[in-house]
């Protein structure tokens, strides 16, 4: 919530409390930086390619989206252990509309299909989450209790809803939130990436003349600068790696093919940001400035600081219960558009074990469980850690019980290294 | 002293019981604009229940509260603050995550034209107002938990002082303060009771409430012993209201 | 240098690791290498396992499939890329996919068949596999053929069916115990889909005095020993060696170019969704109490391990 | 922790003042009654019969036992997910000492085999509960953190003991603890819950005797004796009823077939209480002691109301928390004993999503996640709530995905009947 | 006073700093058997932050502490119970779900011979005890969350003073106590130090210092201002010393 204190009496200013870095963000990309050296050097290089980076965003998109939101619910001193479940219902019942009721009443591949259906997902998910709040908020039942009964019943009314049957194939539209299916190519990727860089040079310029104009102390405008060249790197890297990753040869063919032309010999095409990629950061860049900028935001934090204060300060902390569980279930919505357009069909088991997943992320993303503490980019890190994890295992080639060894003991060793990296920058016990 | 005319607020008959045991026990007490109503009483007598019933943080059992002569329904903290009720609670009841200006402005932020909260303005005001409660307070940017306890004291007054409040309700403003830091805040006292504020002051300090109080109402037990015009008694005698129970003589209205 | 990828869908049951093991010696007696990974029973993770698998540069993938149809992205994928398919034990629904099973309807017949045999007359309790499993439908529509014409006749009536959440041995035996106090022990027969859930069956009943006909599958040493000692009536044996074996070679071969078609034993199947695709079956054996000597002589069990605490039983047990 | 006040200046004291009952007890076992006529309805009167309760009994040990221990964790404002996985590690230990190492080295059925194979498991459960404990005390890596480690490694390192194999048959003096292949009979059951009664009766007593000699006030001498006989109806009530289940003919005659002898006509035998049952008890009355009673208990919930408050009264809180979680290491050991017995196999997956039982349990049962607040009898409580919804939905019959679905309402209702009971009795929120 | 001969406590040049920032900044005071050392400052001068490095609860950056003339090392609560060093501290450090006697008893509970904790003999002790600090008091069963501000202080006082301390470290002890009971409290000060105890007394109230103390020392900003004889100066020059940061001409010590 707070940023760091500019070390104003400090004597003199070490080059990372110039930058004014958040030491809990260094650690976490520490941890992430040794992870994924490790494994490309057991994979012989093949873990820090395009084309693997390229499929760990995609995969992290689904519960990066729902730990985003998950860290709003345990700063709150809550949690939701349905979200797994409200995954499924949504996607249960979209799965419903595009496979069966919609195409029956506007015929097959009618383009109101996908956006009749999104819409309702994200109703599902809002109503289910709003209930859940109103069960946590106003009948004070605890929010683990709530969420244990709705792990049990929202799959299952899912599982009703389709009768227990896998529901595909999905629209052809709706299917582009899925990652592979609908990726951007490299010239809107580009421009995009311009688009993220100049909205992120503004931002912190913003920021730095609202601090002058209070008289606040700034940082030196080397440091802005190299904030800003940071910035801008990170954004342009990633679009510039997503674009280097050539569509394989049999895909082309087979999209030439579908649209009845012949490939050119020598062609090459890029697959450039995925859309559910976007997605995700747009929803991460939105959560953020919620949880920063916003009165909502600064409430969710006030009410996991001190429950009492934060009534007491004229909150209506039972409502704003109601409107994170809800915003919780709008996100379980999103994630199962992204989860279930990437596998192409509506599944039972769809989002199974997601709230372990979910909840591990904004842990590891230092959420704490006693609340009052959390980041929506430590989240989404935190997913990126998990998912780096588990598909390096796979990579590597160690027998799978041996492979989810593996994954619990670096998980539990990359919050240790992040906890003893802060302790060593001066965070007093 | 402004005691003519209709007051500010009154609190009639006011009961409220934990578990059976009643903390409160048919307190009438009121205040007038411009004045400074002292609380007093022992330890547990009940004057913070008694004012949280006022503040909304409690609903009281029995009695009704009054606001310049008209019933008022104070059912939680956000009723309380449409009557432009202030209160420091005993406890501060700041959010330890968050810093000075947040925690200034909880429930009331400041924000830009887009809507956004507005950082860089709530902490230029916050910095405004903590000089002239706490001149040596730099901590700013830290969550409050991480400052000393009278610095703590000191966010939690310029929280109910910054906003146009009508009612002021402090309880046990100055415990955890420097002599200098108390001084600053008796002399804040007399400004906004120039200002036509009421004020009811918890205090325990004698010689404070002779110095800033109008009246003052004592408590034991739950029960109102009584309230006295503090210009008409002594030390002695409101010593005795608080440790004895007894009531004075002289200057009981 | 070949490395073949194998997507598990979950690692817990007892089977898979002889089937692993089949796997990776038959690669390595090829010179091959052997990466695998374990999905945990999510769809999801393993679309993900089986692009890292991709992503490591497999030249072919052996997939236990969690979902029959949700496997398809992955299929497409390894098609685009160029990789050969095969649905191992499980259906995909894609006819890129060389489908190698046992097959698994007439696996749940054999359950019946056994278990009829000896109770042709009252009443059964049906100990179904996950809810979750389309093996499990497939093995209780099996299971179904055989009886069918006996239910109609009236002779055997189904008192109880459950899924057993997760093939979990301990929720089968809640539920076994349930419906015998439901039906005050009134019960003369089990069919339950696994061994696993067989050994929770079979634990419900003994807890009762009760020793009737239970069947099950996959031939777990545990359950082997149950039929040697009489508590437990057949389990049907996949001799998974061979199904993983298989499965390595033809793996290489498609790999190697070779076309599906032209593998030893491949048929042309239609699934009961109507997809076309290339199979290859592998019979399943019914171990019973007469033909116990069949496991050993295939060096699946040791004696000692099949005989443990049996006196006077069946052979090789005697 | 504290028992609720004597209403000291209350003008007249209402009938459950006099008794100083917890009205969280009351509010839960209102639930359960309630949950118990209903099924019973449905069921036509099968659901209350002895034979039943018999049932609901041995299948709840295992999780109930495990609850206890989640109770001192909890509280501490910790939480333990790998219950489950420790329990299979246990287990795995337990099977492969008794069907494979010990039988080679003694020979099979030898007497030493089932306490030695008890031992192991128990160090097993406490050396991984005490490292679990050390990384959270300690190292200050979130339990959170630690436990999801726990629960993707011990599983797997069980897997790689057993070599992913089911093992059995166990030892037949092991089984004992499993429930029906272990039971007392009535005689030596009528003779323990005499003693049992005899033990409540003059704790009762204890305490009024010490309440009289430092002049406080007590009950009145008719509450008093109310209580006890509400104590000792209720243990002798269940042994009645446990003594009151025939075992049935089919395996009587096995039995004297065993002993080469011939059943005479009209034989009947009772069950009486199982060993795995009186092991239940007699820990929920040990943990119950150690959580009231003892300084250990006294200092989990010091720690669990205001952590920094319990160091600084001196407190060695870090390894409070390596206490805490190795006790709860044992405690999985002792279920693991339990659940293996019960399947007389070692399975792969035996234990699994057990943590979520667990935690459901305690905190049904009234254990606070925010810390400081639980009780023993509570979690036992909770157990017996989750196991009754479960076994009598599979008693009536009703599909595995809507079983669920009620488990999870009646969950949440459950919960939200106690909480609306205790608000009317007086609870300020 | 008994200032000749060896010091009880001698803190020598004591530092901490958070994030930088120095709250203690080479601070030396030391403190005889059977005296009273107030501690006066501003709020954030460090008062807090520097005895809590001798109670244990933080460890110092630099500097050392001498205990009857040893060096003593206290890395936390436990070592400085060994020394018999009981404190008082400003946020009272209660555990809020227990009641009055576990909370007095924590970390030293009596326990019978079966070693089973005595909860109806500590109930016995913490009435007696809480009858000379706080006779209005009567919630022995409740959890300390339900007691008022005052209460929950005379629990923590009980805390410090029953057990045999023989270094009494009381930060702000009366700030939320009534007058009878602050008056009670002071009786008790000058009781323990009749007994012997060394007494660091952190205290905002001038009065009260220079009633109860020997000597003062004053700090602000972090560092020491200077220690003076009480008997020697007046209100004023502490006054002086606290605000302005100025050593009086006399008394200083
Ligand atoms: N939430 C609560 N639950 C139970 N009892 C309470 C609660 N709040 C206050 N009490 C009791 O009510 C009585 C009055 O408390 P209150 O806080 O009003 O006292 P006070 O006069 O403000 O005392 P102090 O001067 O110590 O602040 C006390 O006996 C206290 O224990
Ligand atoms: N845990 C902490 N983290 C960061 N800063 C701290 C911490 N504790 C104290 N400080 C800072 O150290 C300084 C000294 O605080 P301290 O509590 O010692 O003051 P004090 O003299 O006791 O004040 P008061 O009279 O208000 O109690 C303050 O500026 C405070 O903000
Ligand atoms: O062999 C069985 C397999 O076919 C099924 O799919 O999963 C459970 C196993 O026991
Ligand atoms: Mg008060
Ligand atoms: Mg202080």
């Amino acid at each position: 919530m707070h940023t760091p204190a500019p070390q104003e009496a400090a004597p003199k200013r070490s080059l990372m409390q110039s930058l004014e870095l958040d030491t809990r963000l260094l650690g976490m990309i520490g941890a992430f930086v040794v992870i994924c050296l490790v494994f490309n050097l057991i994979t012989d290089g093949r873990f820090l390619t395009a084309r693997n980076i390229f499929n760990l965003a995609i995969q992290t998109v689904s519960v990066a989206i729902m730990a985003t939101g998950m860290v709003f619910v345990i700063v709150t001193r809550h949690i939701d252990l349905s979200v797994g479940a409200v995954l499924a219902i949504c996607s249960a019942v979209m799965g419903v509309l595009q496979v069966q009721l919609l195409p029956a009443y506007f015929g097959l591949g009618h383009p109101a299909i996908m956006p009749l259906t999104v819409l309702g997902g994200l109703v599902t998910g809002a109503v289910i989450g709003a209930f859940n709040g109103w069960l946590v908020g106003y009948q004070r039942i605890p929010a683990f209790i709530v969420t244990l009964g709705g792990l049990l019943i929202w799959r299952n009314v899912g599982w009703y809803l389709t009768d227990g049957q896998t529901l595909g194939p999905l629209d052809q539209t709706f299917r582009l939130f899925g990652g592979v299916e609908g990726t951007m190519g490299s010239a809107i990727s580009w421009g995009l990436g311009a688009l993220f860089s100049v909205l992120a040079v503004f931002a912190l310029w913003r920021g730095r003349q609202a601090k002058i104009r209070h008289e606040f102390p700034v940082k030196p405008l080397w440091a802005e600068g190299a904030m800003m060249v940071i910035a801008v790197g990170a954004i342009m890297g990633l679009v510039a790696i997503l674009n280097s990753y050539e569509i394989p040869i049999g895909r082309l063919k087979r999209q030439f093919e579908a649209a009845g032309e012949t490939m050119p010999v020598g062609y090459v095409d890029y697959y450039g940001l995925p859309i559910s990629v976007l997605l995700l950061i747009l929803i991460a860049v939105a959560m953020t400035l919620i949880a920063r900028r916003t009165r909502f935001g600064r409430y969710v934090f006030a009410a996991g600081g001190n429950p009492d204060a934060a009534e007491l300060s004229g909150i209506n902390t039972r409502m704003l219960t109601v409107k994170i569980f809800m915003l919780m279930g709008v996100l379980c919505a999103i994630s199962a558009m992204v989860a279930q357009a990437r596998l192409a069909n509506h599944t039972n088991d769809i989002g199974t074990l997601d709230e372990l997943r979910v909840i591990a992320a904004a842990v590891i993303g230092g959420t704490a469980l006693a609340g009052g503490v959390g980041t929506i980019y430590g989240a989404v890190l935190g997913a990126i850690i998990m998912q780096s994890l588990q598909s390096g295992m796979a990579m590597v080639g160690v027998d799978a019980p041996f492979q989810n060894i593996v994954v619990g003991g670096v998980l539990v060793l990359a919050v240790w290294i992040d906890i003893q990296y802060r302790k060593r920058t001066g965070e007093k016990v | 002293m402004t005691r003519q005319g209709k007051p500010l607020v009154e609190l009639r008959d006011i009961s409220i019981a934990f578990g059976g045991i009643k903390a409160v026990d048919h307190v009438t007490i009121d205040l007038h604009p411009g004045e400074v109503v002292g609380l007093l009483g022992h330890n547990g007598a009940g004057k913070s229940t008694l004012i949280k019933c006022l503040s909304g943080a409690y609903q009281m059992d029995s009695g009704a509260i009054y606001i310049n002569g008209e019933k008022a329904e104070i059912r939680n903290p956000r009723d309380a603050r449409r009557y432009n009720i202030e209160t420091i609670y005993q406890t501060l009841a700041l959010a330890d995550n968050l810093d000075a200006a947040s925690n200034l402005f909880l429930g009331r932020e400041l924000v830009t034209p887009l809507g956004f909260v507005d950082d860089a303005q709530m902490e230029a005001e916050t910095r405004k107002i903590m000089g002239r409660l706490n001149p040596n307070f730099r901590k700013f940017k830290e969550p409050v938990k991480a400052l000393s306890g009278g610095q703590r004291q000191s966010v939690a007054i310029a929280r109910a002082v910054y906003f146009n409040a009508k009612i002021l309700i402090m309880d046990e403003p100055t415990a955890a303060l420097g002599p200098h830091e108390t001084q600053m805040v008796a002399e804040l006292i007399e400004e906004l009771k120039a200002q036509g504020l009421g004020i009811f002051l918890i205090e325990h300090d004698i010689h404070n409430v002779m110095k800033l109080c109008d009246r003052a109402s004592v408590m034991k037990n739950g029960q109102l012993v009584g309230t006295v015009d503090v210009k008409q008694v002594t030390d002695e005698d409101i010593l005795g209201m608080i440790i004895l129970g007894k009531t004075p003589d002289r200057g009981m209205v | 240098d070949m490395t073949v990828g194998v997507s598990w869908s979950n690692f817990q049951e007892e089977r898979w690791k002889t089937d692993e093991a089949a796997i990776k010696s038959a690669l390595e007696a090829a010179g091959a290498t052997y990466v695998s990974a374990d999905a945990q029973s999510s769809s999801a993770k393993q679309l993900s396992d089986i692009e890292s698998l991709m992503a490591q540069g497999v030249d072919a993938l052996i997939v236990l499939a969690q979902d029959t149809a949700a496997i398809g992205p992955a299929v497409q994928a390894a098609a685009d890329e160029g990789i050969p398919v095969i649905a191992y034990d499980r259906l995909i629904e894609d006819p890129r996919a060389f489908y190698l099973t046992f097959d698994n309807v007439e696996v749940g017949r054999m359950q019946a068949r056994a278990v009829y045999a000896l109770a042709p007359k009252g009443n059964y309790v049906m100990i179904k596999g996950s809810p979750t499993d389309p093996n499990a439908d497939f093995l209780r529509g099996g299971q179904q053929e055989v009886l069918q014409a006996a239910i109609d006749a009236g002779d055997i009536k189904i008192v109880g069916e459950a899924y057993t959440d997760g093939w979990l041995p301990a929720n089968a035996q809640r539920n076994m115990e349930q419906i015998l106090t439901a039906n005050d022990n009134h019960v003369d027969a089990v069919v339950a889909s696994n061994d696993g859930t067989a050994g929770g069956a079979v634990a419900a009943l003994s807890a009762q005095g009760m020793v009737v006909p239970v069947s099950g599958q996959d031939a777990d040493f545990a359950a082997l020993n149950r039929v040697a000692l009489g508590t437990q009536t057949v389990s049907v044996w996949k001799d998974s060696r061979e199904l993983g074996k298989a499965a390595a070679e033809i793996a290489l071969a498609l790999a190697g170019g070779t076309d599906m078609k032209s593998i030893e034993g491949a048929t042309e199947w239609t699934s009961p969704a109507g997809t076309k695709m290339t199979a290859k079956f592998l019979a399943p054996v019914p171990i019973t109490k007469d033909n116990l000597d069949v496991v050993v002589d295939a060096g699946w069990i040791p004696k000692d391990t099949l005989c443990q605490g049996v006196t006077n039983g069946p052979a090789p047990c005697n």
